[in-house]
C-alpha cells in the first residue's frame, strides 16, 4: 500500500524520468560494453623493445616491388631475428615455440583491419604519417587491447568511410567509390 | 536529354574485341569468374539466374545451312558513357565518377532493389540470387582482388579495377607515372587470358595505346548505339552482318546508314 | 518498488525516448547493416603477397606453360606465361580454372580401396603401396599378366611405365588411349615416311583444316590460337586465310574465312575431290606414286563430291582458286573430335600437303623424329598399341591381365563403346587408377591411388601432337605441399618397381624429367622456370600414300541412319577432366539444360528424321544408346547430327554428374579397310522420338 | 459478445460467423507470411523473378495498390481543400483504402530489395537524381500522414472515445485535417509522378522513355492522372463490394457516382494524353533508335492486343461510360466502367513494369517471358489478405460510414 502511495505520490513523471535515464545509462555504458568483446595479442609484441634495439619502422613494414604494402612482417621476416630466444622476455619464448619453430603464421590482430570490399593503397598514401591513422605504436611495450564488434566482427578502431572521405575531401583528392572499393 | 551532364574524364578505359578473332573458346569468361570470385553454380545451364559478368553471346547470320555463319561476341560492361544504371540508383550505390570512367558498384552499399538492371538494356548487370558458397575448400583459391558479395546485390563488371589500382601503385614504386601507365600495365583479366587476342584494352584517349586507333576503325561499332549510351567497349569486325547486328539497324532496313551520333 | 500499469508504461516509454538518446538503435542499425556486408558463412579473402610462378598446366592435352597467381603462396588463378614461345601469354579455358581444380570436391583426397560395389575407404599410403606390391609380385615374369593404360601423351611417365612392365615381363602390356598422334605417325607410315606429323601455322598463309578443330580443341591450341591471332591484327587487313571444312561450324569454324559443311562420313572424299581438282588445276609432284595417285583422284569428280558432302562443287573450285593463289598453303588433317579418324583420313588430307610441295617447309608439314629416351628400355611412342583394342581383346578373352594400371586415363567413360568398354574392364581381377580425380575408371577400380594436380608435381610433356619443330616442356610443383594426401604416381611406381627387385635408374619422376632435359640438351631449371626447349624444322620423303588410299571404302548410309559428329569443345572438360565448375558458365544453354543434352542438327535433317526442335530423341548404334533434345542448328553438315562431347558423367562431383549424355556409348568402331585400324570417326547412328 | 464495441446504432453479424471470416482470411494471411518468411531467410531466389526479371509482380502490384489508392489524396484534395462536402460520406473509406494500399506496398518492397536490412539506406545515402529515391521518401512520408489520418478514426471507436483525452485529441486532429490532406496530396502527386518518372527515364528502354517537361517525363504527369482517374472509383467498388458482403448499405449512390464522375473526368483527361503520347512514341521516338512498334511486341505474352485492351478496351470506353452521365447513373454501368478502369491501369502498370524489360535490345538476344511464381502469388495475397483483415476490424467496430445508420434504418 505505501509503495502505491509512493507512486501516485511522485505524479506522472518519475516512471518516465526513471525509465528515461536507466535507457541513458543502458545505452551509453552497458551496451558498448555489450557490443565489443575483447581481444588480446597472440604474442605479447613489444614495438618500444625493437625500437631500442634500434630497428627502423621500415625494416618490418615494407613495401613491395609491386607497390603492395606487407604490412604487419610475416614469420618467416620475424624468425630472421628470433629463431631461438635472445632474451630473457616470456613474449619472445612464446612466439618462438609456438611459431617460430612450427612454422605457422602469427594470427595477428588488425586494429585497422578493414573488410575485404576496401582496397587501401599505402603506396599512395605513403607521404602521410603512419600515425595520422595508426596508433603510435613505437613507444608501447604492451599491444593495446583489440575490441571486436560481435556483430559486424570489426575492430573498434577500423576507421570508417566518413572519415576517409573527409581527408579525401580536405585534400582535394576523388572520393569516387572505386577509389577504395573492391 | 533529361539533364544529364556526361562527365568527361581525362582517361577512359575501353576496350576493342575484334569479333573476327573470337572463338568463343570461353577462356575469358573462365579467367573473368576465377578473378573476380563468382562462385560456381549448381545449374549453370539456367542462364537467368547464372552470374557472368563477361557473357559471351553467339550471333548467327540466320541462313539455312551451309550458308549458316556463327560469331561470338563478349560482353563485359560496357561503362557507358552516359550509362542507363548510375542515375536511377537510388542509394549511389553506383557511380560513375572515377578517372577512368568505369562504372563502379558498390556492394556493401547496394540495397538489390534492381533498378539498375531494369535500366541496363545490355544485360550486363546481376543479381546475386545466392551467397557465395564455394565447394569446400575452394575458397582457398579465393582471388584477392575482387571481395564475396552477399547475396541480395546487383553485381557487375568493372573492368578488374582493382588492376588499376594495383597498376598504379606499382608505378608509384617503381617511378612511373600512375596519372599516364603506358599501354598494357593495366589489362582486365579477360583480355589478358585471351588465346587469340581478340581483346584490346587501354586508354581511349591516349594516342599511345592501341585502342585509341581501333575504336576509330572503319569496321567499329558500339552496341546500340542509337540509344546513345556512349559506351567505352567498341567491337570491330570486317563481317557487315556482324556490324549490323549490334545495333537496331534491322527495323529501319537501312544498315549502317543513319549513325545518328558518334 | 511496486509499478502500478500507468506507472510502468511510463517507465517503458521513457525508456524508449531514452534510447532514442543513445547509440543503441543507431549503432544497431549500422552494425546490423554491416554485417550484412560480411556475413559469417560467406568466404573472407586471403591474405599476403601475390607472387606469380611458372608452371606447366597439364589440365588440358597439350598444357598450357601458365604462371600461377598466388596469394599468401596459395594459388589462385593462371595466367599467361608471355616469355614462353609456345603458349606466348594465351591460357586455354581448362588451364584458366587450374586453380580452383585444385580445390575441385571431385579430387581424391587420399589413397583408397574398394570395399564393395562402389564402396570406398581411405586406407594409409604405405598400405596403399603395399597392397600394389603384393598384387603384383605374383605376376613378376608372367607375359600379358599386368597392362597398363596411359592417358597422358606427351609425359616421360609413360616411359617409367612401359619400362616397368617390360621389367615385369609384361612387355607388351603398356597401352595408351586414342588420339591422333597415333594414327597420323601410323599415316606418315603408310606415307612411307617416319616420325610424328607437325603442322607450322605461324609461318602459313592459308590454312586449311580438313576435320581438325585446331583452334579450339585440336593439337596446342593455345599456339595455334596465337598463330591464328597473329595473322589477323585488329584493324588491319589478314596476312592468312583459315578454311575449315569439317562436319559442324564449331569454335575454329565461326572465325575462319570459310566453313565447308562436309560430313564425317565424306572426310576422305572431300580430300581426294580437292586432290583431284588441284591436278586438273596443274598441280605435279615428284612422288613415286603420283600416277597412282592421280588416277585414284580421277575418281573422285565433282558429281562424286557433291553427292559425297551434300556441299555444290563450286565450293570447290573456289577453294582451289585459293590454294593455287596461295604462296604457303597447309593443309590439317584430323578427326573433329581429335580421335578414331583411322590413317586414311589422316593420308588422304596430309597428301595435300605433299601434292603441294608442302613437307618440310616453312608453314608446311613438318616431321618430328623420335626424342631421345630417359630408360632405354622404355617402349617407343609410334609403336605403343590403343587401349580401344587391347579392351576389345580383354572383352574376347584373347588378352587375359590379372592387374591393369590406370594412368592419367579415362577408359571406362572416354572410348568408343563406352559400355562395352567398361564391361571389359570389369573382367580385369585388380584395377589400380592413378587419378587425380574420381572419375568413372577410379569409380570402378581396386585401388585408387590419388595423383597430384599439375600445380603439385614435376611433369613434362614432350612434341604435344600438332607442334611444327621438337618441342619440350617441364614444370616443377608450385605449392609446398599438396593440399590433398596425394603421391606422385611415377614416384610410386618406381618405389613398387624396386620392391619387386626392378632398377629403372631413378628414384624419382623429378629425376626422370631432368635425364630426359639432359638427353635432349635441355637445362631442367630453365625450363621448369617457363622456359621451352625447340629443335629443327623438319621434313622427309613422303610419298602421297596411293596404295594406302586406294582401299579407302566409301562409308555406306541409309535411310534411316545419319552420321554422328561428336563436338569437343575445350572449355567442357576433357576425357580426363570433366568440366571444371568455373567453366560450367560458359556451356550454352542451346547445348545444355538442365540434365539434358541439345542434340544438334540443320532444319533438313530434322525434317527427314521427323523431329522439330525441343523434341526428345534416342540415338542408338551398336549396344549403346544416348537420350537428348533436338536443337535445330544451321551450322551443321548435311545428314549428320552433332552432340557434344564431355558430359554424362557417371562420377565426379555434383556440378557434373548425371547431366546429360556421353556420346562415347554410341560411338561404334570397326575396322579400316586397308590397315586394320580401330575406327570410329564416321560412326552412324538411329534417330528415334521419344 | 463484443457489441459493446460496435459503433453507435448499426447491426454487425453475429461474433462467431465473424471469427470464421477472420480464420477464413487468416488463412491466405499466413500462407503469405511463410512465403515472406523464405523470403527473408533464403532470398528472393524462390521467387520467379531472374536476370531478365528484376521487375516482375511485386512491383507490378506496388504500382497498382498505389494507383488504386490514389483514391485517399484525391478524394481528401477535393474534400478538405475544395470543400466537396458531399464526400464526407466516403473520406473515411478512402483514407482506409489508403492506408491499407501504401503500408501494404511498402511491406512488400522490403521483400523486394534484396538487402531488407539497408533499406533505410535510402534515407541516409540518398541519389537525389533517381526517381526511385523520390518514390521512397514520398511513399514513406505519405504512409505516415495515411496514419495521421486513419488515427482519429480508432479512436473515434466507441469505447475508446469516451476517454476524454482521446476524444478531443481526435477532435483536434479532424480540425486540422485539412493540413494533412494538403500535405498528403502533395507528397501523392510527387511520388505517383516519380512511380511513371521511375520508367520515363530510363533512357536504354525504348518501350519506357519518354521526353518530357524539365526533369519530368511525360509519364510522370500520365501516372499522376490515370492514378486519380482510377483511385476514387476504385474506393466506390470496394463500398459496393462490402455492401454486398454484409447485406448493407453504406454510401448513398449519388455519392458513389460523384465518385465515378469525378475518376471519369480525370481518366478522360488521361487517356486523351496516353493516346498522344503513345502516337507520339511510335511514330516519333522509336524510329529515332532504329526499332519499330512491331518490335516492342512479340507472340501473345506480349502481344499488342495487351495495349489495346489498356487503352481502349480498359481506357476510352470506360472513360465514355464514366462522363456519360446517363450510362454512370445505371449502378450497374457505373460498377463496369469502374472494373474496366481499374484493369486498364493495373495493366498499364504490367505493362511499364514488364513489357519494358522484356523486350531483347540487343537484336541477336531473344525474348524472354516471366511469371511470378507461388512465393511472389503468396506474399501478394498475404497484401490482400491484410486489407481485408484491416478492413474487416474497421467495419466492424470503427464510425467508418456515417450514412450507415440513416440508411438502415
Amino acid at each position: 500500500m505505501e509503495e502505491k502511495k509512493q507512486c501516485k505520490g511522485c505524479g506522472g513523471a518519475l516512471p518516465f524520468v526513471i525509465g528515461f535515464v536507466a535507457a541513458l545509462i543502458a545505452g551509453w555504458v552497458l551496451f558498448p560494453d555489450l557490443m565489443y568483446s575483447k581481444k588480446t595479442q597472440p604474442v605479447r609484441f613489444s614495438h618500444k623493445i625493437h625500437q631500442e634495439q634500434g630497428l627502423e619502422c621500415a625494416g618490418c613494414h615494407t613495401f613491395r616491388d609491386d607497390g603492395s604494402f606487407a604490412g604487419i612482417p610475416t614469420n618467416e621476416k620475424c624468425a630472421e631475428c628470433h629463431s631461438d630466444v635472445q632474451g630473457s622476455d616470456p613474449a619472445e619464448k612464446v612466439y618462438v615455440e609456438q611459431y617460430a619453430k612450427t612454422g605457422k603464421e602469427v594470427p595477428w590482430l588488425i586494429y585497422q583491419y578493414q573488410p575485404d570490399n576496401v582496397i587501401f593503397s599505402h603506396k599512395a598514401h605513403e607521404t602521410l604519417e603512419c600515425t595520422s591513422c595508426h596508433p603510435d605504436m613505437a613507444k608501447n611495450d604492451t599491444p593495446p587491447v583489440f575490441y571486436q564488434n560481435r556483430l559486424s566482427g570489426y575492430s573498434k578502431q577500423t576507421m570508417k568511410m566518413w572519415k576517409c572521405e573527409r581527408c579525401h575531401a580536405e585534400n582535394g583528392v576523388s572520393n569516387a567509390c572505386h577509389a577504395c572499393h573492391k | 536529354m533529361h539533364g544529364h551532364v556526361e562527365r568527361e574524364f581525362k582517361i577512359t578505359w575501353g576496350m576493342v574485341i575484334d569479333l573476327d578473332k573470337c572463338t568463343g573458346c570461353g577462356a575469358c569468361m573462365t579467367a573473368c569468374q576465377v578473378e573476380n570470385n563468382i562462385a560456381p553454380m549448381l545449374d549453370a545451364s539456367n542462364k537467368l539466374r547464372t552470374l557472368s559478368w563477361l557473357l559471351v553471346f553467339e550471333m548467327s547470320n540466320k541462313k539455312a545451312a551451309p550458308d549458316a555463319e556463327i560469331a561470338y561476341l563478349p560482353r563485359p560492361c560496357m561503362q557507358c558513357g552516359n550509362p542507363a544504371c548510375v542515375p536511377v540508383c537510388p542509394v549511389v550505390a553506383t557511380d560513375k565518377n572515377e578517372e577512368g570512367g568505369i562504372v563502379s558498384q558498390i556492394y556493401p552499399r547496394c540495397i538489390g532493389c534492381r533498378y539498375c538492371m531494369a535500366a541496363c538494356p545490355y544485360h550486363a548487370r546481376y543479381f546475386n540470387w545466392e551467397d557465395p558458397i564455394f565447394p569446400k575448400g575452394m575458397e582457398k583459391a579465393l582471388s584477392p582482388n575482387t571481395s564475396t558479395r552477399p547475396r541480395g546485390v546487383v553485381e557487375k563488371c568493372n573492368f578488374c579495377h582493382t588492376r588499376f589500382v594495383q597498376a598504379k601503385d606499382k608505378a608509384r614504386q617503381t617511378g612511373g607515372n600512375p596519372d599516364a601507365l603506358p599501354d598494357g600495365a593495366y589489362m582486365p583479366a579477360c583480355a589478358e587470358v585471351c588465346p587469340t587476342g581478340a581483346i584490346s584494352f587501354g586508354d581511349l584517349k591516349n594516342p599511345e595505346h592501341k585502342v585509341h586507333e581501333l575504336a576509330k576503325g572503319k569496321n567499329a561499332f558500339r552496341l546500340l548505339e542509337k540509344l546513345e549510351l556512349h559506351p567505352q567497349v567498341y567491337y570491330v569486325s570486317k563481317r557487315e552482318w556482324v556490324r549490323k547486328l549490334g545495333d537496331n539497324y534491322a527495323a529501319t532496313g537501312k544498315p549502317g546508314a543513319e549513325k545518328k551520333h558518334s | 518498488m511496486g509499478l502500478d500499469r500507468r506507472g510502468f508504461v511510463k517507465f517503458v516509454v521513457g525508456g524508449v525516448a531514452g534510447t532514442l538518446f543513445t547509440p543503441v538503435i543507431w549503432q544497431g542499425l549500422d552494425d546490423a547493416a554491416t554485417w550484412s556486408q560480411n556475413w559469417g558463412w560467406i568466404p573472407r579473402l586471403n591474405k599476403g603477397e601475390v607472387k606469380a610462378t611458372s608452371a606447366l598446366s597439364k589440365l588440358c592435352p597439350t598444357g598450357c606453360a601458365v604462371k600461377v597467381k598466388t596469394v599468401g603462396g596459395l594459388p589462385f588463378a593462371a595466367v599467361g606465361n608471355t616469355e614462353n614461345p609456345m603458349s606466348k601469354g594465351g591460357v586455354c579455358p581448362v588451364c584458366a580454372a587450374g586453380a580452383q581444380l585444385m580445390y575441385s570436391p571431385a579430387r581424391v583426397k587420399s589413397p583408397m580401396k574398394k570395399v564393395g560395389e562402389g564402396k570406398y575407404e581411405p586406407i594409409k599410403w604405405e598400405d596403399a603401396e603395399a597392397m600394389l606390391v603384393e598384387k603384383l609380385t605374383p605376376l613378376k615374369g608372367q607375359d600379358g599378366k599386368i597392362a597398363a593404360i596411359s592417358g597422358d601423351e606427351t609425359g616421360s611417365a609413360n616411359e617409367v611405365l612401359s619400362a616397368m612392365l617390360a621389367g615385369l615381363g609384361s612387355g607388351g602390356g603398356f597401352h595408351v588411349m586414342p588420339g591422333e598422334m597415333f594414327t597420323a605417325t601410323k599415316g606418315v607410315k603408310l606415307m612411307g615416311g617416319n616420325g610424328q606429323p607437325g603442322f607450322d601455322i605461324e609461318g602459313a598463309d592459308l590454312v586449311l583444316m580438313i576435320g581438325a578443330d585446331a583452334l579450339d580443341s585440336w593439337g596446342p591450341t593455345v599456339a595455334n590460337q596465337k598463330a591464328f591471332g597473329a595473322t589477323r591484327p585488329t584493324g588491319a587487313d589478314a596476312t592468312a586465310q583459315f578454311i575449315y571444312a569439317g562436319p559442324v561450324l564449331n569454335n575454329t569454324a565461326s572465325v575462319c574465312d570459310k566453313f565447308l559443311a562436309v560430313p564425317p562420313t565424306a572426310t576422305t572424299a572431300f580430300s581426294l575431290a580437292l586432290a583431284n581438282q588441284l591436278i586438273s588445276a596443274g598441280a605435279v609432284c615428284p612422288a613415286s606414286d603420283f600416277g597412282d595417285y592421280k588416277a585414284l583422284a580421277a575418281k573422285f569428280t565433282p558429281e562424286e563430291f557433291e553427292k559425297a558432302t551434300g556441299l555444290k562443287s563450286e565450293v570447290l573450285k573456289d577453294l582451289v582458286a585459293k590454294i593455287k593463289a596461295a604462296k604457303a598453303p597447309l593443309v590439317i588433317a584430323g578427326a573433329s573430335f581429335g580421335q578414331g579418324a583411322g590413317a586414311l583420313d589422316f593420308v588422304a588430307g596430309a597428301s595435300l600437303n605433299v601434292l603441294l610441295g608442302r613437307v618440310g617447309q616453312k608453314g608446311g608439314m613438318t616431321l618430328l623424329s623420335a626424342a631421345p629416351k630417359a630408360i632405354a628400355s622404355a617402349a617407343d611412342r609410334e609403336n605403343a598399341k590403343d587401349a580401344a583394342s587391347f579392351l576389345a581383346q580383354v572383352a574376347t578373352g584373347k588378352a587375359t591381365p590379372a592387374v591393369l594400371l590406370v594412368y592419367e586415363a579415362n577408359p571406362a567413360y572416354a572410348l568408343p563403346q563406352a559400355g562395352d568398354m567398361a564391361k571389359a574392364m570389369g573382367n580385369i581381377g585388380f584395377k589400380v587408377s592413378f587419378s587425380t580425380y574420381m572419375d568413372e575408371t577410379a569409380a570402378m577400380a581396386d585401388l585408387i591411388l590419388p595423383a597430384p594436380h599439375p600445380y603439385e608435381r614435376f611433369d613434362d610433356a614432350m612434341n604435344p601432337y600438332g607442334v611444327a619443330k621438337p618441342t619440350y616442356l617441364a614444370g616443377k610443383p608450385v605449392i609446398a605441399k599438396p593440399v590433398m594426401d596425394v603421391k606422385d604416381p611415377v614416384d610410386v611406381m618406381l618405389a613398387a618397381a624396386g620392391k619387386l627387385g626392378l632398377s629403372l635408374g631413378f628414384e624419382t619422376y623429378a629425376d626422370v624429367i631432368k635425364a630426359k632435359a639432359k638427353a635432349l640438351g635441355a637445362d631442367f631449371d630453365a625450363l621448369a622456370a617457363g622456359g621451352i626447349w625447340n629443335g629443327e624444322l623438319k621434313g622427309g620423303a613422303l610419298s602421297l600414300g596411293a596404295g594406302a588410299l586406294a582401299k579407302a571404302a566409301p562409308v555406306k548410309l541409309d535411310g534411316k541412319t545419319v552420321a554422328l559428329a561428336p563436338v569437343s569443345k575445350l572449355a567442357y572438360g576433357t576425357d580426363n577432366l570433366a568440366t571444371p565448375p568455373a567453366n560450367l558458365l560458359v556451356v550454352r544453354d542451346s547445348e545444355l539444360l538442365g540434365k539434358d543434352l541439345l542434340v544438334q542438327m540443320n532444319a533438313a535433317t530434322a525434317k527427314t528424321l521427323g523431329v522439330t526442335e525441343g523434341n526428345k530423341i534416342k540415338l542408338t548404334a551398336g549396344d549403346g544408346e544416348v537420350k537428348a533434345l533436338v536443337h535445330v542448328n544451321e551450322g551443321v553438315a548435311a545428314g549428320t547430327v552433332a552432340m557434344l562431347m564431355g558430359f554424362g558423367r557417371s562420377a565426379w562431383d555434383q556440378f557434373t554428374k548425371g547431366k546429360g549424355d556421353n556420346v562415347y556409348k554410341i560411338l561404334t568402331v570397326s575396322d579400316e579397310a586397308g590397315t586394320g585400324l580401330k575406327v570410329w570417326a564416321g560412326s552412324t547412328v538411329t534417330v528415334a522420338k521419344i | 459478445m463484443d457489441r459493446a464495441l460496435f459503433p453507435d446504432g448499426v447491426e454487425r453479424c453475429s461474433f462467431g460467423k465473424f471469427a470464421l471470416w477472420m480464420v477464413f482470411i487468416l488463412a491466405f494471411f499466413l500462407f503469405g507470411l511463410y512465403a515472406m518468411l523464405l523470403i527473408f531467410a533464403k532470398g528472393i531466389v524462390v521467387t520467379g523473378l531472374d536476370n531478365y526479371f528484376g521487375f516482375g509482380l511485386w512491383i507490378t502490384f506496388d504500382l497498382a495498390v498505389i494507383a488504386l489508392g490514389a483514391g485517399a489524396f484525391f478524394t481528401g484534395l477535393l474534400k478538405y481543400i475544395l470543400k466537396i462536402d458531399q464526400l464526407k460520406n466516403i473520406i473515411n473509406l478512402t483514407v482506409i483504402v489508403g492506408f491499407i494500399c501504401y503500408s501494404g506496398a511498402m511491406l512488400v518492397l522490403t521483400m523486394d530489395i534484396g538487402q531488407p536490412i539497408r533499406a533505410w539506406f535510402g534515407y541516409w545515402h540518398p541519389n537525389v537524381h533517381s526517381m526511385l529515391t523520390e518514390v521512397i521518401f514520398c511513399i514513406t512520408c505519405y504512409c505516415l500522414v495515411l496514419v495521421i489520418e486513419f488515427v482519429p478514426l480508432v479512436l473515434e471507436q466507441k469505447q475508446l472515445n469516451k476517454i476524454p483525452f482521446l476524444h478531443h485529441l481526435a477532435h483536434n486532429m479532424h480540425v486540422n485535417m485539412a493540413l494533412f490532406a494538403g500535405i498528403g496530396a502533395f507528397l501523392s502527386t510527387f511520388h505517383q509522378g516519380s512511380l511513371g518518372g521511375m520508367y520515363g527515364v530510363l533512357i536504354g528502354r525504348p518501350y519506357a522513355l519518354r521526353e518530357g517537361f524539365f526533369i519530368w517525363p511525360w509519364t510522370f504527369f500520365l501516372f499522376v492522372l490515370s492514378a486519380v482517374g482510377c483511385g476514387p472509383i476504385f474506393t466506390v467498388l470496394v463500398c459496393t463490394f462490402m455492401e454486398k458482403l454484409t447485406g448493407r448499405k453504406l454510401v448513398d449512390f449519388k455519392t458513389k457516382a460523384l465518385m465515378g464522375k469525378i475518376a471519369g473526368t480525370m481518366l478522360t483527361v488521361y487517356i486523351f494524353f496516353k493516346i498522344l503520347d503513345t502516337w507520339a512514341w511510335a511514330n516519333n521516338y522509336l524510329p529515332s533508335t532504329g526499332m519499330t512498334f512491331d518490335q516492342m511486341f512479340y507472340g501473345i505474352i506480349y502481344g499488342k492486343w495487351l495495349m489495346f485492351t489498356e487503352i481502349i478496351l480498359c481506357g476510352v470506353v470506360p472513360a465514355i461510360m464514366l462522363i456519360t452521365p446517363s450510362i454512370r447513373n445505371n449502378p450497374t454501368m457505373l460498377y463496369t466502367a469502374g472494373i474496366l478502369d481499374c484493369i486498364g491501369i493495373s495493366l498499364n502498370r504490367y505493362l511499364f513494369t514488364v513489357q519494358t524489360i522484356a523486350i531483347p535490345l540487343l537484336p541477336f538476344d531473344s525474348w524472354h517471358t516471366y511469371a511470378p511464381n507461388w512465393a511472389e502469388w503468396a506474399t501478394s495475397g498475404m497484401i490482400v489478405a491484410y486489407g481485408f483483415l484491416v478492413m474487416s476490424l474497421s467495419y466492424r467496430y470503427l464510425p467508418v460510414f456515417p450514412q450507415e445508420r440513416g440508411m438502415n434504418r
